[in-house]
């Protein structure tokens, strides 16, 4: 019997063979070691994310996050929802805080929900897979099983938007929240200051207009750089992929020369935790962490 | 009064005893000092030092002490002796704080510090114990001129406090500005509706107050008298005139809209569309009483949009208009367009602004109507014209930075508050002073100005409280909004300065305070801010007057009329205790038991003066008590030194330095006259308001008699000084020592 | 003009603000901004050519009546949902989702800009999530680089190619998914027929709005 | 132990500062007893911490000088400084009240000689300077402090100082045996003037008051302006001591905003206005202002000086929230946002931000320990039952010194309503 156990969100990009397939990876070792039992959610589906906003409605919207409550309400009765993917997290979130403040709303979701033969009860809790960790474990808990502090590293600890904002994790400042810096702590490593912690990574622009989210993406590594980090981690699958997989273009775009490892925060920890360069999934990651590899080679 | 019996003490305490040879200070009081009594004690303000002087006293029979220890300002709650005459001689901030603790410096030290227990000697014995006033008037009754919500506050706050209250109103009925009202800007949490304007409240509530006397239809005749023996006369709705006997005045005359008429740019009277937000209250009234929707006056048809145009004819810089914002009405506009929001919804109401001023919880009543709907713009309005039945509204929108135009059933401006402040009293003593002239037209302009008059005072100083800016009667003191020029009159609300109702019962309430203040201190002879309880009161040798008028010119406060043998007549209860009229008076014959020429002058005589040949000039220093020598003071506890032959003596105002006292001081061979006075002008800082600027006006004419002693007229210097000159003033006072050693030494000296 | 747009015109006449009030999502926020402009200073694509209008002059405009200029603003599709604005309001005034809100109507009745990358991407990324369910992200990429015509496709898909062959060395691209054997929820049915469910009722709220 | 003399027909002002000191004068110019208790060792509150007051640019020590001869003149107001009130029970006309007193350690004896502040090392951070600066742990506040009595820190009792500050006095001044205590006192009625205190600015993140040296508040630049400052009157900004010349003052730092308070603090305009005047003043044109808002709230005659700083070519204004501050490679902070009037996007780099933070009360309502009505704010709002506290200058609303010693002569008049009506039940 775990001594946690939760309703697992995993979300659209965090599947296997998808763009965030490592983070994936790292969250179930770290879970292991931890003693969380994360039991995906059946048949889930995409909450939607913010960049549908033109084209859906407010009610297909948070029909397709209703579902994923009665589908974890039925099936995983008294289980809080976890999420790993911030945008997946945000839209759920706010899908359950709209129905509740809105009875107009929550009726037409049941009746849409009906349609697929589902109903909803009592909404679950929506959590982030960061304040599971946080609140449910708490930094004690977490440092425990480090067999292998990550010496010497520094970070930049890039938290981004949507795992920031409008939520946020609790007791938090939104402009500077200083939760994942104590994580790369909590793991031995060193996070370093730099100004561009919250600055948007240009979100879903990145794909329709990448000259404009690409300029935003160079201001954050810049910083990373300028604050002496050697990579950089975060908590949201589309962060990690923007400021990663563009660097190449930029390099070409601003004649830069970024080649800096983007990574997850239950990397670091899978790692720290004494797993292996796969079970941290860091074959995943397009930018090498070759330091990271030789450190979980030792 | 009891034989006279003088003592010195002279404190060893605060290293006094190592800077000066205190032996030889208690030689001085002693042989110089002419003291009866002279002890020196290690620590005097300790318990045992002061029992000491109380010992003295009662047993003794000590009626004047010199104390000479640390600054008058020091260690007040020890040194409290009401019951005799004393004088402190500072020779600890005055002295030995401001010197170097050097073999060179000693002599010089020494001779400071005799002279300063030579001047506690001398002034102590120049002074007398005030008896206080023996004609005070001791009526405990408040009038009240103005029935309006701030009128209203004043009688019954006071009343509430046990006190008889006269009410005068001009008009038929109570409630002024607020009675027109539809309804009154929230005054309580959440601050999101209009409630009740709360006049028919109080009017029951006065009218159920027995110490509240109203009188409607009624004006102020006649105002005679001093703080707590007014004489007013009423005249009264039947053509008469009835008596009252006042003890203290608070003028709540309230305001009235600035006059729409002179906007026609606006459109005021070119359509009834256009309204006044007076106008637009009595839309609201009648269609409340009518149970109808506002409608539209130039058709009757209902609003169905509607545009604020804000500060219409205000915040004018070019002074066309008004220069000033009256506070009040963009929340009155925010109120109004409620009316139509809360009526019906759909009604457009848009409120075009440049600032938005909605202070304090205003910023509650704002968002308020912005979730009812009214949609506030930032623009500027350049002209308002009938089209059709309603009105266009002509506007550069100062955010999308485009001109554009609005269509509108209906127009309010919000065109802000002037006084009813009644005649500006320069205007009138101009038009006075041409009219003995016998100019006709200033007659006119007399009989047109008088015809404002509020108050109707037989004042030499003109018959209603003086004006402050835009003709508003508010203070000019920040620390003192209620100091005013005119001894327990106060006025109240909107008449001294733009205000919404709610700080307009406030300030009332405050009015209120001051004048049941006023009275009973009037009652026990004693004066009022800023020397409150001050018990002395101004003496006249009227066998002396030369009737020259210059005291009953220059009171700042009005306190002397002129009797009809056109001798000064001094109503003491009036006076606040300057000394300017002392300052003034060319044959000093005006004098203050605790202050007077003497005190001060024989301070002057008092000082060593060495001879030519010692190469020791002397400089008098006139310092204003309550900037100049504070600021010295804080010197001296901050240990900046400055020149040894300089000697000060504090002064009430720069008012009431009377030449006689520089004369004497060259005369007595000084080399140097400093004068230290606040601030005067524009925003003067005297709390005698005109007090340092007559000084200095005085002072002006000394070039003259200097030129008359052929002595430099640099010789006597005046300068502006601020309390917080602490670290300036010291550089300030060495230079100009400097200056006076580059003269020769003054041919007066040794005569 | 769109029927649906010149219906709604017609509808609140010359009130905009009303329409966008109703029709708009959290559109009856729009009245409560004072206009002290941090939700332009805060967004960071405000420096950007094509953010003709930021969200405190969208606002400002939908009061003037401007209607044609809101409807047509690029200005809602700079958001990157960032929410800096949102937190931040003094008003608290959910900036964003009243963006997303304004982006959808203009977009609902026809009257959103033609060939905004953004808003193409939005409708392709809830086409692809929706028709099985999960999102496809081969497919998804596919869309979005052949939205231009083949050509412009292949030319986009040549600049990204190294991007895809990283992802796809780093395991995070599925070629296979592109043969639509990516990931897709069971019950496909029953979310078609539930968001068809939810399409409709929207509908018939929204119609039933502004109607005297 | 400390003994008062008060009875139900005594009236007892919380809070020293120039709205508590009002309210006491008031009352005891007009013949009644008054206990006026203050928390720090000093009186005069915040009023004393300006440089100088708009609109008339004079200095606040000119009325705190008339205000102290008034209380030293008169035997009817008994003072207690490092005093804080605890408790309040009872009812209107008949409360008890209880006070605890902190050690001063330095009795009546004290000369304000400065023996004890020679001799100790130890220093401490200057409260009284927004702690800009250092003083010694035993110290006189301020020249203008009454009373005129040195304070000596907690922080040195019980060390090798306290006991060289003792040695030093020869007036057995100094008694580091001084223990903190409670006392209790009767009053008829109770006027509540314990002031204000600037909003936290930390808590408005994005303007990183807590990350950037060159970001200060408004109350600091006060200090910074004054002679008798940190800086003897130079405007010199933290990080280097670099003349600042080209200063951006940012309106509603933490007013008007719901996520902050929800209220108008109706000072703050004013006042960066009024410091438009400190740069002029040291800097003449070289001297720059910027001055960032929403809307400029210069009501009634204030207007006015509006108007004149407006004409000033020197100082400028900007229509805009700033959204964020950055610093840039030489530590300068710049200001990010949008110019609302036309929509001009800026990053202004300065020399210095000052923060024109808003106003909250010092004890906001629920925190009294009595019953009062409060708003959202925790502004005192006036209970229309009328019971005997009464909530007087800035406890009561944000306001200026001016309508602040309005308020507190209203509030004296409400006290004296109920202790006369206590006096004619006893007479």
């Amino acid at each position: 019997m775990a001594r946690k156990e939760y309703a697992f969100y995993p979300g659209c990009s965090s599947q296997k063979g998808a763009s965030a397939s490592n983070y994936l990876v790292s969250v179930e070792s770290m879970c292991k070691t931890l003693d969380i039992k994360m039991t995906e959610i059946p048949d889930w589906n995409c909450c939607g994310a913010s960049i549908s906003y033109a084209e859906a409605g407010e009610l297909p919207r948070h029909v397709m996050n209703a579902r994923n409550f009665a589908l974890a309400e039925t099936n995983l009765p008294g289980q809080d929802i976890v999420a790993t993917c911030a945008a997946c997290w945000l839209g759920a979130r706010e899908s359950k805080e709209r129905l509740e403040h809105s009875s107009g709303l929550m009726a037409d979701t049941q009746t849409a929900l009906k349609e697929a033969g589902l109903a909803i009860k009592v909404i679950p809790e929506v959590r982030h897979m960061v304040e599971v960790l946080i609140e449910d474990l708490g930094y004690d808990e977490l440092k425990k099983p480090v067999k292998k502090p990550l010496q010497g590293m520094k970070f930049a600890g890039y938290v981004g938007c949507q795992t920031n904002r409008p939520f946020g994790i609790a007791g938090e400042s939104f402009e500077n929240p200083m939760y994942l810096d104590k994580l790369i702590e909590t793991v031995g490593g060193e996070a370093v200051k730099y100004d561009q912690k919250v600055t948007c990574c240009g979100g879903a622009l990145a794909f329709s207009e990448p000259e404009k989210a690409q300029g935003q993406i160079k201001d954050i590594i810049e910083a990373a750089y300028d604050g002496g980090a050697e990579m950089i981690v975060t908590p949201c699958p589309l962060c990690q992929a923007n400021v990663e997989v563009y660097q190449g273009q930029i390099n070409k775009r601003y004649g830069t020369k970024f080649d800096i490892p983007v990574l997850y925060y239950s990397q670091l920890m899978t790692l720290a935790y004494g797993g292996s360069a796969k079970d941290a999934g860091l074959n995943g990651n397009v930018v090498r962490a070759r330091k990271l590899e030789e450190f979980a080679g030792k | 009064m009891a034989d006279t019996k003088t003592a010195a003490y002279i404190c060893k305490g605060c290293e006094i005893d190592k800077r000066v040879d205190v032996s030889a200070l208690v030689k001085t009081a002693t042989k110089s000092g002419k003291m009866n009594l002279v002890r020196e004690h290690d620590f005097l303000c300790s318990a045992e030092g002061v029992a000491m002087i109380q010992n003295d006293i009662d047993n003794e029979g000590v009626t004047h002490a010199a104390i000479c220890a640390c600054s008058r300002r020091a260690k007040t709650e020890a040194f409290n002796f009401p019951t005799i005459a004393m004088s402190r001689g500072n020779l600890r901030e005055g002295v030995i704080w401001i010197r170097p603790d050097t073999e060179d410096a000693r002599e010089t030290t020494q001779e400071m510090a005799e002279d300063y227990v030579r001047m506690a000697c001398a002034e102590v014995k120049a002074m007398q114990v005030p008896p206080g006033n023996q004609k005070t008037g001791t009526v405990k009754t408040l009038l009240v001129v103005g029935g309006g919500m701030s009128g209203m506050t004043s009688a019954l706050e006071a009343s509430k406090a046990g006190y008889k209250v006269v009410l005068v109103e001009k008009t038929g009925a109570l409630g002024g500005w607020a009675g027109k009202l539809y309804r009154r800007v929230p005054t309580r949490e959440p601050f999101k509706a209009p409630e009740d304007n709360g006049v028919a409240d109080m009017v029951a509530r006065i009218e159920a107050d027995s110490n509240i006397k109203v009188y409607l239809n009624a004006t102020i005749a006649k105002t005679d008298g001093a703080p707590g023996r007014f004489k007013v006369e009423i005249a009264i709705e039947s053509g008469g005139i009835a008596q009252e006997d006042i003890g203290a005045i608070v003028q709540a005359t309230g305001f009235s809209l600035y006059d729409a008429n002179k906007l026609p740019e606006f459109g005021y009277g070119k359509t009834p569309n256009v309204v006044d937000q007076a106008g637009l209250e009595a839309l609201a009234r009648e269609a409340a009483a009518a149970g109808k929707p506002i409608c539209r006056p130039f058709d009757g048809q209902p609003v169905k949009s509607v545009v604020f145009v804000q500060c219409a004819g205000q915040r004018d810089a070019s002074g066309t208009h008004l220069q000033y914002c009256s506070g009040f009405c963009c929340n009155t506009s925010i109120k109004q367009a409620m009316y139509f929001k809360d009526a019906n919804p759909d009604i457009d109401t848009v409120v075009l602004f440049t600032d938005l001023r909605t202070p304090g919880n205003g910023e509650d009543f704002y968002r308020a109507a912005q979730n009812k709907g009214v949609i506030f713009s930032k623009g500027v309005v350049s002209s308002v014209t009938p089209s059709g039945n309603a009105c266009a509204v002509k506007f550069k929108d100062l955010i999308l930075n485009e001109d554009t135009e609005a269509q509108a059933d209906l127009v309010v401006l919000a065109t802000g508050m002037v006084p009813n402040s009644g005649p500006d009293l320069d205007q009138l003593s101009e038009a006075n002073r041409q009219a003995e002239g016998g100019d006709e037209a200033a007659k006119e302009q007399v009989v047109q100005l008088m015809s404002k008059s509020v108050l109707n005072l037989t004042y030499r100083q003109g018959p209603d409280m003086p004006q402050f800016k835009h003709g508003f009667n508010d203070s000019h003191f920040i620390c003192f909004p209620y100091e005013t020029r005119r001894t327990a009159i106060y006025t109240a609300g909107p008449v001294r300065r733009p205000m919404d109702i709610l700080q307009a019962q406030e300030d009332a309430t405050g009015a209120a305070m001051k004048a049941i203040q006023a009275l009973e201190n009037a009652g026990l002879g004693k004066a009022a801010h800023p020397r409150a309880g001050d018990l002395s009161f101004p003496t006249v040798r009227l066998e002396g007057c030369t009737q020259c008028k210059r005291c009953t010119v220059e009171c700042p406060f009005g306190a002397i009329d002129e009797d009809e043998k056109r001798f000064p007549l001094f109503n003491e209860s009036r006076c606040r205790r300057c000394g300017t009229c002392m300052g003034a008076c060319p044959v000093r014959v005006i004098s203050f038991e605790n202050y007077s020429v003497n005190t001060v002058g024989s301070q002057i005589k008092a000082v060593d003066v060495p001879d030519e040949f010692s190469e020791k000039p002397r400089i008098l220093i006139l310092a204003c008590e309550n900037d100049a020598y504070p600021a010295l003071d804080m010197a001296g506890m901050n240990r900046h030194e400055y020149d040894p032959y300089v000697r000060v003596i504090p002064i009430r105002c720069l008012g009431s330095v009377n030449t006689i006292w520089i004369t004497d001081a060259l005369n007595g061979g000084y080399d140097g006259v400093m004068l230290m006075g606040c601030k005067h002008g524009e925003e003067y800082q005297c709390h005698f308001v005109k007090g340092s600027e007559l000084g200095r006006y005085r002072l002006s004419k000394v070039g003259d008699t200097l030129k008359g002693m052929n002595l430099e007229t640099e010789r006597v210097m005046d300068l502006e000084v601020a309390i917080t000159d602490i670290a300036t003033l010291p550089q300030k006072i060495n230079d100009y020592a400097a200056l006076i050693k580059s003269f020769p030494p003054s041919p007066f000296k040794g005569f | 003009m769109s029927d649906l747009n010149q219906e709604m015109a017609e509808r609140y006449k010359n009130n905009f603000l009303k329409e966008i009030e109703e029709q708009a999502e959290m559109g009856e926020w729009v009245k409560m901004c004072m206009q002290c402009g941090l939700c332009s200073g805060s967004c960071p694509t405000n420096f950007h050519s094509g953010w003709d209008h930021p969200p405190q002059e969208i606002f400002m405009l939908i009061r003037a009546g401007k209607r044609e200029e809101v409807l047509n603003s690029e200005g809602m599709y700079m958001c990157t949902s960032c929410y800096n604005c949102y937190v931040r309001c003094p008003r608290k005034v959910p900036v964003t989702h009243v963006m997303h809100g304004i982006a959808e109507y203009a977009y609902r009745i026809g009257r959103a800009p033609k060939a905004q990358p953004t808003l193409h991407l939005s409708k392709t990324f809830w086409s692809n999530a929706t028709k099985y369910g999960r999102v496809n992200e081969v497919q998804l990429t596919q869309s979005l680089y052949f939205k231009d015509g083949v050509g412009a496709g292949i030319k986009k898909g040549l600049e990204m190619k190294d991007v895809a062959l990283g992802l796809v060395k780093a395991g995070r691209l599925n070629p296979l998914e592109a043969l639509g054997m990516g990931h897709k929820c069971k019950d496909i049915k029953g979310i078609h027929a539930m968001l068809a469910k939810a399409e409709e009722l929207e509908a018939r709220n929204k119609a039933a709005k502004g109607k005297e | 132990m400390t003994s008062i003399v008060a009875t139900n027909q005594t009236i007892l002002v919380v809070g020293g500062g120039i709205s508590g000191m009002t309210a006491a004068l008031e009352a005891a110019e007009t013949g009644k007893q008054v206990v006026l208790v203050e928390k720090n060792p000093y009186l005069g509150g915040r009023t004393v911490q300006l440089y100088r007051y708009f609109p008339k640019m004079c200095h606040p020590t000119c009325g705190l000088e008339i205000n102290l001869r008034r209380l030293k003149a008169n035997p009817r107001i008994q003072v207690l400084t490092l005093a804080e009130v605890t408790g309040i029970t009872g009812s209107k006309g008949a409360y008890s009240v209880s006070v605890k007193l902190k050690p001063r350690y330095v009795n009546t004896n004290c000369t304000a000689c400065g023996e004890c502040g020679k001799a100790v090392q130890t220093e401490i951070a200057d409260a009284f300077n927004y702690n800009l600066g250092k003083i010694k742990a035993a110290y006189l506040p301020s020249s203008m402090a009454y009373p005129q009595r040195y304070v000596i820190d907690p922080s040195i009792i019980g060390t090798p100082d306290a006991e060289r500050a003792k040695a030093a006095c020869k007036y057995d001044a100094v008694n580091l045996d001084d223990q903190e205590e409670v006392i209790s006192l009767n009053a008829g009625a109770i006027v509540w003037a314990t002031g204000w205190q600037p909003y936290d600015a930390s808590k408005i993140v994005y303007y990183g008051y807590d990350r950037f040296a060159n970001v200060i508040s408004n109350v600091e630049f006060e200090r910074l302006a004054d002679p008798h400052g940190p800086t003897g009157g130079r405007i010199l900004r933290p990080s280097d001591g670099k003349e600042a010349k080209n200063i951006a003052f940012i309106q509603c730092a933490g007013s008007r905003d719901e996520n902050h308070l929800r209220h108008c603090s109706r000072f703050c305009c004013m006042g960066s206005l009024k410091q438009t005047h400190y740069v002029q003043e040291k800097y003449g044109d070289a001297g720059k202002s910027t001055i960032y808002y929403i809307d400029i709230r210069a009501i009634d005659r204030f207007e006015d000086f509006y108007q004149k700083v407006k004409a000033n070519p020197n100082v400028s204004f900007v229509k805009s929230k700033v959204a964020r501050i950055t610093e840039d490679k030489d530590g300068n902070p710049v200001c990010n946002g949008v110019d609302t009037e036309g929509y001009v996007r800026y990053a202004n780099a300065h020399d210095l931000v000052v923060l024109a933070l808003g106003m909250e009360p010092s004890v906001k309502g629920v925190e009294i320990p009595a019953e009062v009505m409060s708003d959202s704010s925790g502004f005192i709002m006036a209970d229309p039952a009328n019971a005997g506290i009464f909530g007087a200058g800035c406890a009561t609303n944000a306001l200026d010194v001016n309508r602040a010693v309005q308020s507190a002569t209203a509030a004296a008049l409400r006290a004296i309503q109920v202790v006369n009506k206590v006096a004619r039940a006893e007479a």
